[in-house]
């Protein structure tokens, strides 16, 4: 069906769909992607728990490792890749992460920002502590 | 209590803050009427000339581009956004509502509590407070902090300048300054419930020596405004006359502050430290 | 346990004759035309032809009718806000008590801006897109028709909190902590949230489908920069549906769930945070004006372009603006909350972003401006619409510009300037845009024309009553007075909102002219009969009959160039002897009705009124049938008919006799 | 540029973007493509309230006192791997083979399945010692975050199942196929989510 078109849908790996080739490069495909994912997923429960590490530049390791494992997914999971046939996936998804990065990082920004000029006076906070 | 007339609004101000907020108002409107009359003028014109009666006109159906007028096109507007940006951005840092006043007076503080459906000011340096009526020296800045007591309201004398909200547990601060004697409108402008139209108060600006003279008055009548008192004040009311009170409790302000804002209680936290410890 | 959860007598407002009235002339009103259209015996013909009609332009007609009805509901609030703030000066109460004038202004907001203006946008698209793009239907046509019931749904909902309950007492943007069961017990904001989650997903569906559509099903030959410009606009537009509606559907899902389950999101106590709603409620609330006037911007480029006999000038130009203003609505929101005590970073920011929307916007302006410019301008209905959307629309878009400006802001924010300068851009570029396309795309819709004189004394009326009504409030604003005062004591301001009382009125007369305009023309509708083309136009829904068969093209156009229909046109009477080639027709597979989005709607109102009123059983209920509706319909076999070649050839060899070309 | 639609003056179309309507397969997996990114902006706007709601513990527990990153682990790894038997579902949907289909489905299913338990297990504790999302500001975002995720997955496992009573009652028709393909790319989106969420809420919860 797909062979009409210069289109792919996504999720679609391939142009071949159902023959034996196709089965194995998948099986392949997933295999690298799962393997992959692991080693991501234990390096994150690792960093978050190993004492080895600066603490402060653990969030921000956890974040690179999070974006990175995504990616994998993305890749190979949902096979979207950078080829003509997908521009279209490629663009919706571009404008998805755009606007996620948007409204978290703008509504971040903003809350902190108000949180931050918020702040009781400095006697209350004092008095919160002594609790 | 006169207050007829088109002269008490944003447009005749009364204080620094509302005179060059209303600068700022018509700087900006005078830079972006100068683009938008003449477009209005030559919409109807164009349209009119155009008109498929008008024989005179030239038809030109293939007229479709031209890269010149596209330059014109994209960059009238952006100049024009430039400069009323730069009047914005500037603005925004000048008239901060938080930057306090230059002045050589040391400044009043205020401290407002927006309650269902009336005003609460508190004087923490006097040590007294009133209710719908808030009165404050000419020239001298005064400094509010803000916080509500439920629903959001929003602090407005339209004639001293800016507004700012007041939410439960939060403390929002604004610098505002009198010049004039005089008694100014004051009103919510954030719709807070039923009582809402009710929730008038009057700022009485009064000469320097005028300040102290009415917060001894103050001091000497009406009754004290402790946690009780504030309970009973608490409860929703509507079109709530002005009231002082001679004294109030310490703190005040910081209770009903933190009355959103429970303490760190640790003790609850012993089984789910235990807990935490199992992973 | 009460089976009827909240529900009791108690809760029709028997004391409150306003309301009664209303409410009675409502019910009177739907039982009188129920009972006349099943004595009539129209029930099979509704039922078949349009309830579960899948086909676009049915549809897309249905939405512009509901939106219509639901006008006249909220103009009525207005009238009545009108009415109230006309008289209640000084110690003067009004008629209106404050707990029913909050009300009022509530609905009157929220069903101007999801039940009036977003099914207008809406219902035009529906019909334009596909005839547009040279295609049959829109891309998930079944998944159109539910998105219709589920927005009809919400309207049914906040209709009935007119009689049982009341509705939100809370403004139409519902700030919590007011919004919050301590401050609101009742069940009005619970209407509100219910009619705006079940039509907010039918929203939803309706992005998801128009976005995959304009990509995905154009005519063979047309790419990206040969559609016409509506469809960009609609294609930005949607692409705004699907990016900002999900945010409001989670906004107002924590709201719920701080009502119903105790949750803290937003409450004073458990430390909540208001100002996240606040926060998270703009990040929908500002894309959700460009997806209303972004449709209208498309609508005044066919019309300008139409009527000037000229292409639009600077096309790229205005795909180029279309998506810049797409984009930069994401990066703006805080200038509805500029006085929240943001530091002066935070709003300088996002007040000279705000600011950057006017060039796109400017450029757009411009460009139909020059697009008349050596062009013979028809002053036709549409055109009327059009210039005094040009002219008004600039000024909202100026006092807009004004409020971006932080101090300006400070103290102009929720004051009556805000009011007017919405109402300005709204009425001015949304409605305006509205009645421009309604003029435009009738004769397609239905075969015949809008009679054009009555079309011009209800332009008249709105464009004047407009100014009348809301100039005053620019005045009012910067004479101190905010919205939403239900009595106010300084009599310097009465005199103005009797004149904006004056200018509803004005505005009433131009919607009866509409009224009149629809009736007369359907009297006299065989004089008005036209072709395919009536107004001699450049876009491919005029090189079909009007209106357009279910199938709307009997063979997909192939399109070559931008305005495919205007340049063959012209290539056709350049060379006039040219003989039609012969045309192979084939059977066209059409999709089936479908009962699925009536009967999901009817689930979803039983669900959403039980929700309401805490009747679990019966909210259950309506899940349940909602869910079996789905499977049902995933479950049945046939989904598509196929119309015989030989009946499209019949068809089409009719219209193309009396077509011109 | 050697496949083309045969359009009826033979011309051949310059790109995907002027060769005329999309195969119905493209147009469905697109739409469900596009409501997926919608659905993610959805959580977006959860993960921005529960950022910002993070501290706000009103007193009682916070995210270290209360994760159990061991239980996290098992969710994790189960939701991974029902993905890749996700994976290999498509696959054998794509070779047609009925019974490979049904197994790889089932196991996705039971993985699935061990997710939401282990989840429902962490929310019932969790609540059984007064962590309730009555407690906190924080609760309330960390429910509603974690639980709307947990409902996306119930969901997908009421859906394999209605998809695997369809391939056995109608076969690999091509409207089965299309929703069968629609369902993997909402199994692997529900992943990615987790992804977002286990750092987010329990490795980044844990080691502040
Ligand atoms: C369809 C609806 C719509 C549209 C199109 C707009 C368009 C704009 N709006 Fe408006 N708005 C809309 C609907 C609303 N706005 C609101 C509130 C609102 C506020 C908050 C005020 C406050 O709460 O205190 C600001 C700052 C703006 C700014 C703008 C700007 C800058 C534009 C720009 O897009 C306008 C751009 C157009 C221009 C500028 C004209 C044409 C340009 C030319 C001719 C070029 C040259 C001109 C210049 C460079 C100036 N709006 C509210 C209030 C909600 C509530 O609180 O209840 C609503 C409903
Ligand atoms: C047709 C003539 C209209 C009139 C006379 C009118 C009148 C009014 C009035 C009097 C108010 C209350 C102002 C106040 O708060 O004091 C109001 C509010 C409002 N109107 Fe209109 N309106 C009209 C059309 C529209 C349309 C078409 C829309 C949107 C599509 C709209 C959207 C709103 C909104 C969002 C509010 C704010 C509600 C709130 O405060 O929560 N109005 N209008
Ligand atoms: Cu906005």
């Amino acid at each position: 069906m797909t062979t009409e078109h210069f289109d792919r849908a996504p999720g679609d790996q391939s142009m071949l769909t159902d023959n034996e080739e196709a089965t194995s490069s998948g099986l392949l495909i997933y295999s690298i992607g799962m393997m992959l994912a692991v080693v991501l997923t234990a390096a994150s429960f690792w960093v978050a728990t190993t004492p080895l590490l600066w603490a402060p530049g653990i969030p921000l390791g956890l974040a690179v490792l999070a974006i990175a494992q995504m990616g994998v997914h993305v890749v190979f999971f949902l096979h979207i890749t950078t080829g003509p046939d997908n521009t279209n996936n490629v663009l919706a998804l571009a404008f998805g992460v755009l606007i996620v990065t948007l409204v978290v990082a703008g509504s971040l920004v903003i809350m902190a920002n108000l949180n931050g000029s918020m702040m009781p006076p400095a006697e209350l906070m004092d008095m919160q502590m002594k609790y | 209590m006169t207050l007829a007339g088109c002269s008490d609004g944003v447009l005749s101000p009364h204080g620094p803050i509302a005179s060059a907020e209303r600068q700022v108002l018509f700087n900006s409107l005078g830079i972006m009427l100068a683009i938008v009359i003449p477009t209005i003028l030559a919409t109807l014109g164009v349209a009119f000339w155009f008109r498929s009666s008008n024989l005179r006109a030239r038809y030109m159906p293939d007229f479709e581009y031209s890269g010149r007028l596209e330059m014109l096109v994209w960059s009238i507007p952006a100049m024009t956004v430039l400069l009323v940006g730069g009047v914005a951005w500037v603005g925004a840092h000048d008239l901060d509502p938080r930057k306090p006043i230059a002045s050589a007076v040391d400044p009043v503080r205020v401290q407002v509590v927006s309650l269902d459906w009336k005003w609460l000011f508190i004087y923490p340096d006097q040590g007294i407070a009133s209710v719908n009526q808030l009165t404050v020296p000419v020239g001298t800045p005064v400094s509010f902090e803000l916080t509500s007591s439920g629903v959001m309201n929003s602090f407005f004398v339209p004639q001293l300048g800016s507004q700012i909200y007041t939410m439960a547990g939060m403390v929002t601060r604004l610098q505002l300054q009198a010049d004039h004697p005089g008694t100014y409108r004051g009103l919510s402008a954030q719709y807070s419930g039923n009582g809402f139209a009710d929730m008038r108060f009057t700022v009485d600006a009064v000469p320097t020596n005028g300040f102290p003279q009415w917060v001894t008055a103050t001091r000497r009548a009406g009754p004290l405004l402790d946690a009780q008192a504030y309970a009973d004040l608490a409860k929703p009311s509507e079109a709530v006359a002005p009231s002082t009170y001679r004294d109030v409790a310490p703190d005040l302000f910081n209770s009903i502050l933190s009355a959103a804002m429970p303490p760190h209680n640790p003790s609850q936290l012993t089984y789910l430290a235990s807990q935490g410890a199992k992973k | 346990m009460n089976l009827l959860g909240k529900l009791g007598w108690s809760a029709i407002p028997f004391d409150q004759p306003i309301i009664m009235g209303a409410g009675a002339f409502m019910v009177l009103a739907i039982v009188a035309i129920l009972s006349w259209v099943t004595l009539k015996g129209y029930v099979p013909y509704l039922w078949r032809e349009w309830i579960t009609s899948v086909d676009h332009k049915r549809v897309g007609v249905m939405y512009f009718l509901l939106a219509l009805v639901m006008l006249l509901r909220g103009f009525a609030d207005a009238m009545m806000m009108r009415a109230q703030q006309a008289v209640a000066a000084g110690g003067a109460q009004g008629y209106l008590p404050p707990e029913h004038f909050d009300q009022v202004f509530s609905a009157h907001g929220t069903i101007m801006i999801f039940f009036v203006a977003m099914p207008f946008v809406i219902g035009l698209m529906n019909f334009v897109l596909p005839l547009q793009l040279g295609v049959r239907d829109v891309a998930f046509p079944t998944l159109n028709s539910v998105s219709f019931w589920l927005t009809a749904s919400g309207v049914l909902l906040i209709n009935v909190s007119l009689v049982v309950g009341e509705f939100a007492k809370t403004g139409w943007i519902a700030y919590p902590p007011l919004s919050e069961l301590q401050f609101s017990p009742g069940v009005g904001v619970d209407y509100y949230l219910w009619s705006l989650q079940i039509s907010g997903v039918g929203t939803l569906l309706t992005g998801i489908n128009f976005v995959t559509t304009i990509l995905k099903l154009r005519a063979p030959g047309m790419g990206y920069m040969r559609m016409p410009v509506f469809c960009w606009t609609s294609l930005a537009a949607n692409l705004l549906i699907v990016a900002a509606f999900p945010v409001l559907t989670a906004t107002l899902g924590m709201l719920l769930l701080d009502r119903y389950l105790g949750f803290h999101f937003f409450t004073v106590d458990g430390q909540g945070n208001a100002m996240m709603y606040v926060n998270l409620f703009w990040v929908w609330g500002h894309p959700e004006v460009y997806i209303l006037i972004l449709p209208a911007f498309g609508v005044f480029s066919e019309v300008v372009a139409t009527f000037s006999g000229k292409p639009l000038f600077g096309y790229r130009s205005m795909v180029a603006a279309t998506m810049a203003i797409c984009v930069l609505s994401f990066l703006v929101w805080l200038h509805h909350f500029f006085t929240m005590g943001a530091s002066a970073d935070v709003n300088g920011f996002f007040g000279v972003m705000t600011m950057i929307i006017a060039v796109p916007t400017g450029v757009k302006v411009f460009n139909w401006l020059f697009t008349m410019y050596g062009g013979r301008v028809r002053f036709t209905v549409p055109v009327l619409w059009s210039l005094g959307f040009m002219v008004t629309f600039v000024i909202g878009g100026m006092t807009g510009v004004l409020m971006a400006v932080p101090p300006a802001d400070f103290q102009l924010h929720n004051s009556l300037f805000l009011v007017a300068h919405f109402h300005n851009v709204i009425i001015g570029g949304v409605v305006f845009g509205v009645m421009a396309g309604y003029n435009y795309w009738f004769p397609k819709a239905f075969g015949f024309m809008l009679d054009e004189r009555w079309g011009r004394w209800s332009f008249w009326c709105w464009l004047i009553g407009f100014y009348v009504a809301f100039m005053p409030l620019y005045l009012l604003g910067l004479m101190g007075m905010t919205r939403r005062m239900q009595h106010y004591d300084n009599p310097a301001w009465q005199p103005w909102l009797i004149v904006a009382a004056i200018g509803a009125v004005i505005i009433l007369a131009g919607i009866v002219c509409q009224i009149v305009q629809l009736v007369v023309s359907i009297r006299d509708r065989d004089l008005l009969r036209v072709t395919g083309d009536p107004w001699n136009g450049r876009t491919l829904e005029w090189s079909t009959a009007s209106p357009p068969p279910a199938w709307n093209f009997a063979v997909l156009p192939h399109v070559a160039e931008r305005d495919t229909y205007w340049v063959g046109k012209q290539r056709a009477s350049a060379q006039p002897a040219q003989p039609v080639p012969q045309q192979q027709y084939e059977p066209i597979e059409m999709p089936r009705n479908s009962p699925v989005g009536f009967v999901n709607a009817f689930f979803a109102v039983v669900a959403g009124f039980a929700l309401v009123w805490h009747i679990w059983w019966m909210a259950g209920l309506g899940l349940l049938g909602t869910f079996l509706a789905i499977l049902i319909f995933a479950f049945r076999d046939e989904d598509e008919i196929e119309v015989p070649a030989a009946q499209v050839a019949q068809f089409d060899l009719v219209h193309k006799a009396e077509v011109a070309i | 540029m050697n496949v083309t639609v045969a359009i009826d003056a033979g011309e051949t179309p310059q790109s995907a973007s002027e060769a005329g309507p999309a195969p119905k397969r493209i147009v469905v997996a697109y739409g469900f493509w596009i409501f997926l990114l919608s659905d993610i902006v959805m959580f977006s706007a959860l993960f921005a309230g529960y950022a910002v709601l993070r501290h706000a513990t009103a007193g009682g527990p916070n995210g270290a006192e209360l994760f159990n990153l061991g239980r996290v682990a098992i969710e994790t790894a189960c939701l991974l791997a029902s993905s890749y038997t996700c994976g290999l579902m498509a696959l054998a949907v794509n070779s047609r083979r009925r019974l490979a289909t049904y197994v790889t489905a089932l196991l996705t299913f039971a993985l699935g399945a061990a997710f939401l338990a282990l989840e429902i297990r962490e929310f019932a504790d969790m609540i059984a010692h007064g962590a309730s999302p009555q407690r906190s500001a924080f609760l309330s975002a960390f429910f509603a975050l974690v639980g709307c995720h947990g409902l996306h997955v119930a969901a997908g496992l009421i859906w394999i199942v209605v998809m695997m009573a369809q391939v056995a009652s109608k076969g690999f028709r091509p409207p089965v196929l299309r929703r069968l393909q629609c369902f993997s790319l909402f199994w692997h989106a529900l992943d990615i989510i987790w992804v977002g969420l286990f750092t987010v809420v329990y490795l980044m919860g844990v080691a502040a």
